[in-house]
């Protein structure tokens, strides 16, 4: 046997205009404000850390039951409860600050004008590295459906925010359409940096004891293993027609599946659900990717992104 | 008090009750000392299917130089502790904890009562241990009301029969103690105590805990009270386990039963 | 405690004109044509069989490798290898034709006219008992997207289908749009007895050694228990909006997932993947409803089809 | 000879080489008797994780008044052989099974050569053992070519060392027996056998079936060959397991390696 030399492969990647140490960030919703974990992870080894989607206004969320387990996966209504922007950048964002990390935050409107504001102020803020644009939240006022499931408001959403901001502006696609590469066409169109995907799935369950559903909201958002399959597909698809970076988020585990989406052409990964069942689980991923390097004797990350061989 | 994550190691497993099971686990030393009412996420490492860690309070603590040892006392109802009670010694489980705020006890009083629905005993069995070994505190202040469905549910009274001096145990079928919903039991009881002179502590299902809250009817009583509600991270960063409080101001907001409770104070929850 | 009177409930559900002994069947491609589980079962006592799906001329299928699990779940690119509609009325159908069973056949076509003389050929076969047309399969003529995604498209071949026939026909959905409501809708209006929903989601898995995908098609049809939270929304939307029958499909394992099914409205449920991991799952499905309702004291099953609370 | 669903109660489960298990399991005599080459599909019942069930060749079958053993002899290569690993006896699975078609001996021929490689070893094992029992059959007949990558994988030979004359053990790296493919190695020697005089009966990786198949070259030697495929439901429904195959005429279509196999013809397969 012959021992590998465990010189360390550069893990960089560059996100648009953005710069990430390496390619394992969080999901948006699932790692609070970070604070949350800085006891089970050191967060300046993170990529990035994108935080809880942040709105005009606090939100109070919908009412509980919130969550709910299925096979592989979880429903979650949380409905957005956030403190909002303002608190936000006044409470959270100076423990952020005060770490090495690239900071992104996810931004939520019901309005354009929401959208707007909330992109000026973060722009204003010290620390924040680049906004993640949620345009997969349900709009009563387009037919129940959301900003994400139709090309044009889409694109409207994300030049409405780029104006604002000479930040990098990422547009997160929802999972729940017929096509998510002419959504991923438009938003690229319209500006957007990169894009990142999946969103939830959109899913339900039900009470056998009451017939009610599980979740108070009756429908929530599909997150981890289970989706995996569906998010890597949506990925691989997106890759092939746009040409900004795409982010691969979905059922992301191990590292693995962290690899599954780089070879497809992810330029990063998000971990979301997988840090609540191990908090620990975006340095056994990162872990894990550099070892798989190491041992395809591959230098760099990014010699490894868009491998895949269909 | 704050949480990481742990292997634990199962030194025993026992049925203590039909359907009850003690887990004796052990842990490396760095696990921090618990407060009671504070509780644990446990999982399978690696299994996907039950998916989600489940939460279980620590029901006894204790450590020395070389490792901790942290007793779980739980019900099996679904799969997940299905596959708990199925864990043979010697085998691995992940357990992220302590987590949660627990009981407050810098300041309780006089009379000290603990009011405990089925498995809810948990918590409150480790509170009254650590609240007899503080010197301040004798076996007569304390007054247990224990309820369990049926005497075939009884569990958990082992520690706790000789540091109350009042053990007043109810089944909701009579079949051993009073007959009646622990709730009602205390009721009859409640001019005994002096409400400014009554610290309450009290877990147990949501229906019990809000009965409870219509016993108690906004008095001078102070009552904490051990919420559950499901959890998917048990750390304070998905908002999956909100329950409706009352702040300062009257008004509500979602609190999380992870990391802002799962204790929390009687009159500043909102039922539905 | 007292004795229940283990009354065997009503379990007969009608789909539309075709008259079920009980709201449980089997799901195309997951049960061949019958005979694979007769050691296995009693196949009269299923509410019906739909057999896998049957093409014009007799299909090789897709080259292996063709399935992988995934959490909770598989994906499969099998490309609907089958004997073709000719040698399924003489070879298939004889065995079928001597149970007491409801038999449906499961139609494919690649171009209107194959839907039409499949049709034309299993209403004149005897034994039929209903045609669920698949609509979900990619058509290439259509932009990669499916029949089944468009509801211009998915109306026509409903009415060309209806056209050449007298028997029920079931048509079924696939779960890869934005508003499966519209699809459903536009089948309904061009005439479909009753619909079936979910049909699979397309997802992919990567080789990490080889990076390679591991179905040799790239992509393929997720199902299973991953599925379910998404199934069971689809058909709570679509109940809503349909006044058909509609029979619910995803990832059923148990009588309990059946049982939300029914709940929030389908009229009967198809098994899929559970045959595969458990042969018997139909019957302990079955039996499972069965219990429910004597436990529920609800006397029929209809009564209990619908009864969700939201 | 016709699967069914079936208990399994895990009465041994040992470590007999470095991760290759021999798990034996106890079951309802009413299994039917299987042909070697055939295979049971192996589950814990109600687990999802992993999701499929797995193939796994019968290794050994007895009968008595009350129960059958089923003999399983399986390499730890990733999740789910890993859970049975983790099996203790009194564990119990979901078995289906017999499955498949097996071997045909109805007519074998005066040499009969037997080619494993690996854990491929296991349904020849069984076939052997078999094929021992008839009368008309002597072990003077039987050479054997087991191949392994190194000695730390060698497994198997157990049964199957004393009913063959011969016995030619190959690795990969010569750890022990011959150093080469166990094709190469059959290869030296195939001048010993008259291609109409001799039943090759061969199971291993895919990768070796190919080389046999080179090798063999269309000779007149019969070769049957057992496969692996990825499987979902192991009982022909899902048309999962495809393998192409040639026809009489010489048309290929896609067999299931389930129920059309899992032994083929070496000629009839169509490698790419
Ligand atoms: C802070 C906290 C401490 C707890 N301490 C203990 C303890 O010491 N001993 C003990 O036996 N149990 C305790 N529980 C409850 C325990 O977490 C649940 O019984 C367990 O998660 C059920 O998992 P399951 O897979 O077996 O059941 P599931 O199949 O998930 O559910 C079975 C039933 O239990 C209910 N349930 C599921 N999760 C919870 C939950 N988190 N809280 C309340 N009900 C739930 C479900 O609604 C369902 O009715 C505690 C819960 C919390 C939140
Ligand atoms: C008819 C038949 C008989 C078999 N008999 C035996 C036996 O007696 N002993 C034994 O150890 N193994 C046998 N196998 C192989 C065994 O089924 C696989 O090793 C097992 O399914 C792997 O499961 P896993 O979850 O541990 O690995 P996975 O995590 O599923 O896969 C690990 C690796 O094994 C490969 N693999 C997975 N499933 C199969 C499969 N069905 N066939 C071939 N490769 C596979 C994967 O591609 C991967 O490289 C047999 C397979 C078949 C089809
Ligand atoms: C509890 C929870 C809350 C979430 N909140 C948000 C959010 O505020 N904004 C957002 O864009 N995505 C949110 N998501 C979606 C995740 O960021 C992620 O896209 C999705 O969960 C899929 O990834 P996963 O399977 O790794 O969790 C949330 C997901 C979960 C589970
Ligand atoms: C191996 C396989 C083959 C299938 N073939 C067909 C088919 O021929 N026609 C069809 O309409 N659906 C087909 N399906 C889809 C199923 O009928 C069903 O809609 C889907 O699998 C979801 O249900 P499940 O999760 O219970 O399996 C197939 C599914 C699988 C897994
Ligand atoms: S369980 Fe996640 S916030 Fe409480
Ligand atoms: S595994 Fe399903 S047909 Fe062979």
């Amino acid at each position: 046997m012959t021992v590998k030399a465990k010189t360390s492969p550069k893990m960089a990647v560059q996100i648009g205009p953005l710069k990430l140490k390496n390619p394992v960030m969080t999901a948006s919703g699932t790692f609070g404000y970070g604070e949350e974990y800085a006891g089970y992870i050191d967060l300046n080894n993170l990529g990035a850390i994108v935080v809880k989607g942040l709105s005009l206004k606090p939100r109070l969320g919908n009412p509980p039951p919130r969550i709910m387990e299925t096979t592989g996966g979880m429903l979650n209504a949380v409905g957005l409860q956030n403190v909002g922007v303002d608190a936000f950048i006044d409470e959270k964002l100076p423990f952020l600050r005060k770490c090495d990390v690239a900071v992104i935050a996810n931004i939520y409107g019901e309005t354009y004008d929401d959208y707007k504001k909330v992109a000026q102020r973060l722009s204003a803020a010290k620390g924040v590295h680049a906004l993640e644009v949620n345009i997969s939240c349900p709009n009563v006022k387009n037919g129940g459906l959301s900003f994400g499931a139709d090309p044009k408001i889409a694109a409207k959403v994300t030049s409405i925010v780029k104006n604002e901001t000479s930040l990098p502006v990422i547009v997160k696609l929802t999972p729940n359409v017929t096509d998510i590469t002419s959504i991923a066409l438009a938003v690229e169109k319209a500006g957007a940096d990169a894009v990142s995907l999946i969103n939830t799935l959109t899913g339900m369950s039900v009470d056998l004891k009451t017939r009610r559903p599980h979740l108070k909201n009756i429908t929530g958002g599909l997150s981890g293993p289970a989706i995996k399959p569906v998010a890597l597909r949506m990925v691989w698809q997106v890759v092939q027609k746009v040409s900004v970076p795409v982010i691969g988020i979905g059922g992301i585990m191990t590292a693995e599946d962290a690899l599954e989406f780089l070879i497809v052409g992810a330029k990063a990964v998000q971990i979301g659900t997988a840090n609540f069942v191990n908090p620990r689980a975006t340095m056994e991923i990162l872990a894990g990717i550099k070892d798989y390097l190491i041992d395809s004797k591959i230098k760099d990350v990014n010699e490894l992104i868009g491998t895949f061989q269909p | 008090m704050a949480g990481n994550i742990y292997i634990g190691e199962v030194l025993e497993n026992e049925e203590v009750q039909e359907n009850c099971f003690l887990m004796k686990l052990r842990t490396a030393p760095s696990f921090d000392n618990p407060v009671p009412g504070q509780f644990v996420m446990i999982r399978i490492a690696g299994l996907n299917d039950p998916f989600l860690s489940r939460p279980i309070s620590i029901y006894s603590f204790s450590r020395n130089e070389i490792f901790c040892t942290i007793d779980l006392l739980y019900r099996v109802v679904g799969k997940g502790t299905q596959i708990l009670a199925g864990l043979i010694e010697g085998s691995q489980v992940e357990i992220n904890g302590p987590l949660g705020n627990g009981f407050d006890t810098t300041s309780v009083r006089k009379n000290i009562v603990f009011i405990s629905g089925g498995i809810g005993i948990a918590p409150l069995s480790m509170l009254i241990e650590s609240l007899s070994s503080k010197s301040e505190i004798s076996s007569s202040q304390m007054i247990m009301y224990p309820g369990f469905q049926s005497i075939s549910a009884v569990v958990g009274l082992e520690k706790v029969d000789r540091l109350c001096s009042d053990m007043n145990v109810c089944t909701d079928d009579g079949t051993v103690g009073e007959k009646g919903f622990v709730t009602q039991i205390f009721k009859k009881d409640i001019r005994q105590f002096k409400p400014e002179d009554t610290s309450i502590f009290a877990c147990g299902p949501r229906g019990m805990m809000k009965a409870l809250a219509e016993v108690l009817n906004k008095s001078k009583f102070i009552c904490q009270v051990s919420l559950e509600e499901r959890m998917a991270c048990g750390t304070g960063a998905c908002m999956g386990c909100a329950v409706a409080i009352k702040d300062k101001e009257g008004a509500m907001s979602y609190k999380r039963v992870c990391s802002d409770g799962p204790v929390f104070d009687l009159n500043d929850i909102i039922w539905d």
